[in-house]
Formats: structure tokens, C-alpha cells, sequence
């Protein structure tokens, strides 16, 4: 969805000022810690998946996104979670509590993490070098296609693995698809300047351009 | 930073909702007080920039842990303890004469939290988001660091579970460092990408 | 610039939830009549532009300006002239006080308007027909190129005639190009749904496309 | 409608700002109060949408004046006394059975002031401005109006001078209506075209 996350290119938005890196703690609030911390444990009951939260955060307003503070928007995110789901109605809480986790085991669940590559037996339809143009396809739901990149071809810088697919991911279905590396030129995104802009794409973002 | 509304302000709006939820939460069982205690101090003290400074130091030392960690920094990153949540899924890009690189998520704030911790708060501001796909150069003269125009500047944009490490180049002049001196100069911004030349200090120059 | 302003297929804003039309007035509060006569009378003095009051008002943070209402984002505007340009400062006020119209002549003004159109001797580089490119040109400052028709293929609809041309208006300088209906399909902005998007752009924001 | 907030709340500070805005330009001499309530009085008593109306049902009924309209829609116009500011340069789209137009202005809110007066709040919402151009459809459907799949959407997105009035399909059974009787039936929002089909009314049906 082209909603008030998808920043990339947007004009307007003022200087970044940041905190030198010295003097900046990793809290600023101390609810900030507590938002933070709820966030992840209420993760952990395995209810929602992490293109879902996403969803959640960029479906707001685009000026309430834009207004809000990273952790507000996590806190919002949650808040909407908890409500769609019903999960603190009494005859899901009963299902839940038995998920709740402790203290002990915060050290493992962190350093497992969850990794999102997939057993496949096909192979990529794309190889490093190819040139390809980025599907023009403006969904209205989750999707980690950048509104910057749509339309723009590029080509092939590598091939990432077999990824869990955000677009179906987000509605609850955990399907794979190659991953990778698309370079897109400045000049090509921007009709300005030099760098390159390397974006993580899935296969059925991605179309074959013949080479000119 | 110790929040300066603690004791002089009304409590703001997320802070009142966020007390509610934690309390309505721990009340129903759901979840645990000390594991929350646990969520925080796990990143407020121990996961942080430190651990991408040893990678980065030990890349600079052993030319077979920097061959590892190009075909697999997930791996060798992971040798070091580094492992886990939002770190899944590594990959180093290396600064040369020629290349500059820099890290953003221009759809949330992605950041590799094994070997950085929790993203700064600029990290997660909607101009730098904007700014660093469009305007790299800008991003960088604003952060105090000016990129040679020949300079070849690549913007890795996190739109997956793919997670970026910039492994800056090592100052000359520290051939005699240890690897533990050689982490000290390391600082977070520069395995973001937004400083580039890494200062040396200390007894040794 | 891409701003906030520039909301085409921006998702995400909810609902329309238009008045009906037999029940809605045309103002909504008193002080919108009064920052709506004071952004007209203003203007009278001729000390900016169209271009330039709209960029002042889009140059606003993202938020602020979806936050605002209309009338905010023109109270707003007008605040931002008046600063920019010093016009409240003594010696300013002086010349412009020459400049205040009187109710006899506001008739007069606003059935007169003020026309865009320029002479010219140059004929149009394009014709109705002409496939053409929108210029992936993302300029910073002000521009009537929306973001969703960058880099966009389409056709030429119609000449429009030779008129002021925004970008430079802006920047104070009037001159003149031609003016383009430009015809541009939903599958090639949307990649979805079958109608057809028709935007007014000047010769500078197209390329010429060769037919296929 | 009047203002519910103007005796029961504090004033906003849009209204704070205008009145200090205002009293400063007047005391300056900077502007005339009897010039802006002038301006008022023009847009909320005398220009609104029954000049569009007016012209629509000429088009109706003179087959030559719809041929200038087609031509030379601001001279037409202009012939009517509807001449001036944000109507300098018309420009007449046709509704058939094959064919709807919708207007829209994505970047600001430009609208025929000459023909319509001044624009609807929801014309300048941002719901509106955003998916005019990529879900004509659906906007249409908000407004109640269920246009066939067949039928081809124009949607004119008024990114320069150019205004654009909407002449609605005039409706059938309203062949011994006077031009002034056709007048009553055009609606503001069939001439921008969120609306399709006019209903007559009225003792002639």
C-alpha cells in the first residue's frame, strides 16, 4: 500500500538531526522501554507474524504514522493488533496465558530469532545480471515493494535465498518465493544524481526486461 | 537520557496507554513482569554496536573470518554469539576507495539488532527514511561526512529480512593495534554507513 | 516535490464521507471566510504568484499539511508569504498600502481573473496522438507533475495552448511552454483497473516515445 | 451551516490566528474589511453551482451552443457572464452512455470557481484527491453511484489552469422541460461527476 510508511523519496519532511552518537541512550522514555518490551512478549504468543504487525503500524492515517514517535507507532500497532484479533476477550485469554513467557526464557527466544528462509526444490527465475523491472502493481495491502521502486528496472545483484513472501505472509499464508538484490540506478529512480539503490524483492515483484 | 517529563509533566498519551496495557496484561497472566525486565536490559546493556565493532575489528585482523563472513556473515557472525532476532539474515557490504555504503529501511526501520542493538532515533525518522534513497550525498553531508563525487555510493534499502552490516575501512596508521584497540574505533554510525571515515584516537598515533 | 500535497494514490486516508451536497454551505466556520477573503486580497497586491502561494503551502511538513484542513493550509500559506517576503515590515507597508483594493473594485478583479495564457511563435513540439513520457524527473522544488505519473507512458489528448509554466513560476520567472492533455491508462499507473487518467503537462515534463 | 463551536468552545487557533492576521492588515491599512466581506459575499451568494447548472441546460437544449462549448467552453461560458478568476480557461467533458468524467485536482484543489463557486470540503479531502485517479469505482460508490463496467472513466486531474465542468447526460422524459426547469434538475456533483444518473423531478415526470 502507498500509505504514510513507505518514505522513500518523500520531500519535505525537514532536517534529520541526529543525537550525536556518543550521547544518545537507547530509551528516551521509560515507556518507551515498557511499549518495547510488550510489544515483543505479546509477539511471542505466536498470534500475528511480523508482516502482520507491520501491516498494522502502516495502515494508520499517514499523519498519525508521520506524527507519531517510532514507539508510539509500535504501541498503536499492538493496540490494533490486540483489538482485531479479540485476544483480550475472556475465552482467548484462557488460550493464550499458557503462552505467556518468562523471564528465564527471554535469552533463548532472542538468540534463536526467527529466520524466514525456506526449503525449496525449484530454482531462481532470475540470476545475477539480469535485467528486470519492478512490478508496477500498487496493491492496496501489505506489500514491501517501496511506491519508489515500482515501475523502475534494474537488474539482478544477487540471489538473497527462498523468503517467506510478505504479500501473502501478511494475510496468514506463510509461502515462499526467491529473494533478491535488485540495483536500480539514481538516475533511473530519481532522473537525478549517481549512487545506486540496492532493494530486497521477491520473484513475483519482478518481471524480465530483454537486454537493450 | 532520563526523561525530563518524568516528574515536571502530565504523562503523555502513549505513556498512560502503555501503563494500562502492561498492567491489563500482566493482570490476565499474559504476560510476565520480569520477562519484560529481561526484553530490556537484554538490549538496553548487552545487545548493542559493540558486537558489529569485534565483527568489524576481526574482519580487519583475519582475512579467513572476512572470507567467511562474505559467503556467509550470517554464519560467521553468528561464531562470535551474535545471533537471533532481527539478525537472521546477514550480509556485509564493504567500503572501499571507491565504494561508499549506506543502510536504511525506507519501509519501517530494519536494522541488524545481533550486531547494533536497537536502531538511534534518527535511524527511525521519516527524513532519513526519505532522504537516504534519494539524497545519500545530502544524508552524509549532514551527518558531517563528504563523499568524494567519484565515489561510488550503493543505498541498501531493508525491505526484506535481509540485514546490512557496513564494514568500514580500517584507518591507516593503525597497523599496531590490537584487536580489541582496532573495535574501540569502530563506532555504530559508521557500520550504518552514515560516517565514513573512522578517527583514530588514543596512544598509539 | 514529492509532499505531502501530492495525494494521488496515496492509500490509507479512509473514507470520503461527503456532506450532502443539498445540506452543505460554503463555508463551515466564520474565521474560513476571513482567511479566505485575506488569502484573496492579499494576492491582489501582487507581491506572488499561483505557483508560489502554492508552494508555500505545500512546502509544509507532510503531516501538518493532511492534518490541516483546506482553510488551515491556506492560513498557513499566507502566514509563510508574508514572513518569507517581509511584508509587514515598515518599509514595505508603505508600497503596499497603494495596493489595497477597495469593495468597488472586488467585482471587477475577480471577473477579470487572471489568464495563464502567453503569445508565442513557437509551434508544439507534440501532437493529439503522440505517445509520450512523463519526465522521472522528482524535483524539489515546485512542480505540477504528480508523483504517480513519473516515468509514466501515455498519449497526447490534446494542445491546450502556450501557458505559464509552473516550475519556473514558481521561482518568479513567467514564461511560457505548451500545455498537453496527456491520456495515461490505470494499468500503466496502477497496473490494475481499465480507466484513463488525463493530466495537464507542460513540454518540459515529456519525452518523445517511439511507437511500438 | 453555522459554526456549533462558536459560542460553546474556545476559539481554535485557525480562528485566533485569522482574527490577528486580519485586525494587523486592517489597522495597516493593508487590506479593507468592506473588500473582504465583498469577497465573502461573491462566493457565498452569487457565484455557485446554478451558473454551471444554467450552462449545462443550454447545452441541453441549443445544439449550437453546445458546438462553441466544445470549441471555445470559456468564450461559451464567458457569454453567460461567467467570466474570471479559476474559470480563465474552461473546458467541457461530455458524459455519453459509453463515457464518465470525473474531476479531480490531486496536488491542491483547483475547481471551475466561475461555474461552480467554490469547492465542496470533500472535494478537497485527501481521501478524495488520492483515489480519484486510482479507484475512480470505488470513490463513485461512496458517492452512491454505480457506473456500468462498460463504461469507460475519464478521469481529469487539473494539475494546470485548466478547469474542467462535467455536462451530465441530460435525463430522459425531460423533453417539454423549459431550459430553466432542466437548470433545477443539474446537480453540483453531477458537473464534477461523482454523480451520474439526474433525477427528475417536479410536476412534469
Amino acid at each position: 500500500m502507498n500509505g504514510g510508511h513507505d518514505l522513500g523519496g518523500v520531500d519535505g519532511l525537514g532536517p534529520i538531526n541526529p543525537e550525536p552518537e556518543a550521547l544518545e541512550s537507547v530509551f528516551h522514555h521509560e515507556w518507551e522501554k515498557r511499549a518495547f518490551a510488550l510489544t515483543l512478549a505479546c509477539g511471542f504468543w505466536g498470534q500475528w507474524n511480523l508482516d502482520e504487525s507491520r501491516h498494522a503500524r502502516e495502515r494508520q492515517h499517514p499523519a498519525d504514522y508521520l506524527k507519531n514517535t517510532y514507539y508510539e507507532n509500535w504501541l498503536q500497532g499492538l493496540e490494533t493488533l490486540l483489538a482485531e484479533k479479540r485476544l483480550l476477550e475472556d475465552e482467548n485469554i484462557q488460550k493464550l496465558s499458557s503462552k505467556c513467557i518468562s523471564a528465564d526464557s527471554v535469552g533463548d527466544i532472542l538468540s534463536r530469532g526467527g529466520p524466514v528462509n525456506m526449503p525449496t526444490d525449484t530454482t531462481p527465475a532470475f540470476h545475477p545480471g539480469d535485467d528486470v523491472k519492478v512490478m508496477n502493481n500498487h496493491i492496496t495491502g501489505h506489500t514491501r515493494v517501496p511506491r519508489y521502486c515500482a515501475g523502475r528496472i534494474g537488474f539482478i545483484e544477487a540471489v538473497q535465498g527462498f523468503h517467506v513472501f510478505p504479500d501473502a505472509n501478511a494475510l496468514g499464508q506463510r509461502t515462499g518465493q526467491y529473494l533478491y538484490s535488485v540495483r536500480i540506478s539514481a538516475q533511473e529512480l530519481w532522473g537525478r544524481d549517481s549512487h545506486s539503490v540496492y532493494v530486497d524483492l521477491w520473484q513475483p515483484h519482478l518481471t524480465s526486461v530483454r537486454k537493450s | 537520557m532520563s526523561d525530563p517529563h518524568d516528574h515536571t509533566t502530565p504523562p503523555s498519551d502513549a505513556e498512560l496507554r502503555t501503563k494500562a496495557l502492561e498492567t491489563l496484561l500482566i493482570e490476565k497472566g499474559l504476560v510476565n513482569s520480569q520477562a519484560l525486565n529481561a526484553l530490556i536490559d537484554t538490549y538496553e546493556n548487552k545487545v548493542g554496536p559493540r558486537n558489529g565493532a569485534t565483527v568489524v575489528a576481526k574482519a580487519w585482523c583475519d582475512s579467513n573470518y572476512l572470507d567467511w563472513l562474505r559467503s556467509d556473515a550470517t554464519g560467521a557472525i553468528g561464531s562470535l554469539g551474535f545471533t537471533g532476532r532481527q539478525g537472521e539474515h546477514m550480509k556485509i557490504v564493504e567500503n572501499t576507495d571507491s565504494i561508499h555504503n549506506l543502510v536504511v529501511c525506507t519501509l519501517c526501520s530494519c536494522y541488524p539488532w545481533t550486531v547494533l542493538g536497537l536502531p538511534p532515533v534518527w535511524y527511525k525518522s521519516a527524513p532519513y527514511r526519505a532522504r537516504a534513497v534519494s539524497d545519500p550525498r545530502g544524508v552524509l553531508a549532514e551527518f558531517g561526512a563528504i563523499v568524494a563525487e567519484k565515489t561510488n555510493i550503493r543505498v541498501w534499502d531493508s525491505t526484506a529480512e535481509m540485514r546490512y552490516l557496513v564494514i568500514p575501512q580500517r584507518p591507516v596508521g593503525t597497523e599496531n593495534f590490537s584487536q580489541t584497540e582496532l573495535a574501540n574505533l569502530v563506532t555504530r554510525n559508521s557500520m550504518i554507513g552514515v560516517e565514513r571515515d573512522l578517527q583514530v584516537t588514543g596512544d598509539k598515533t
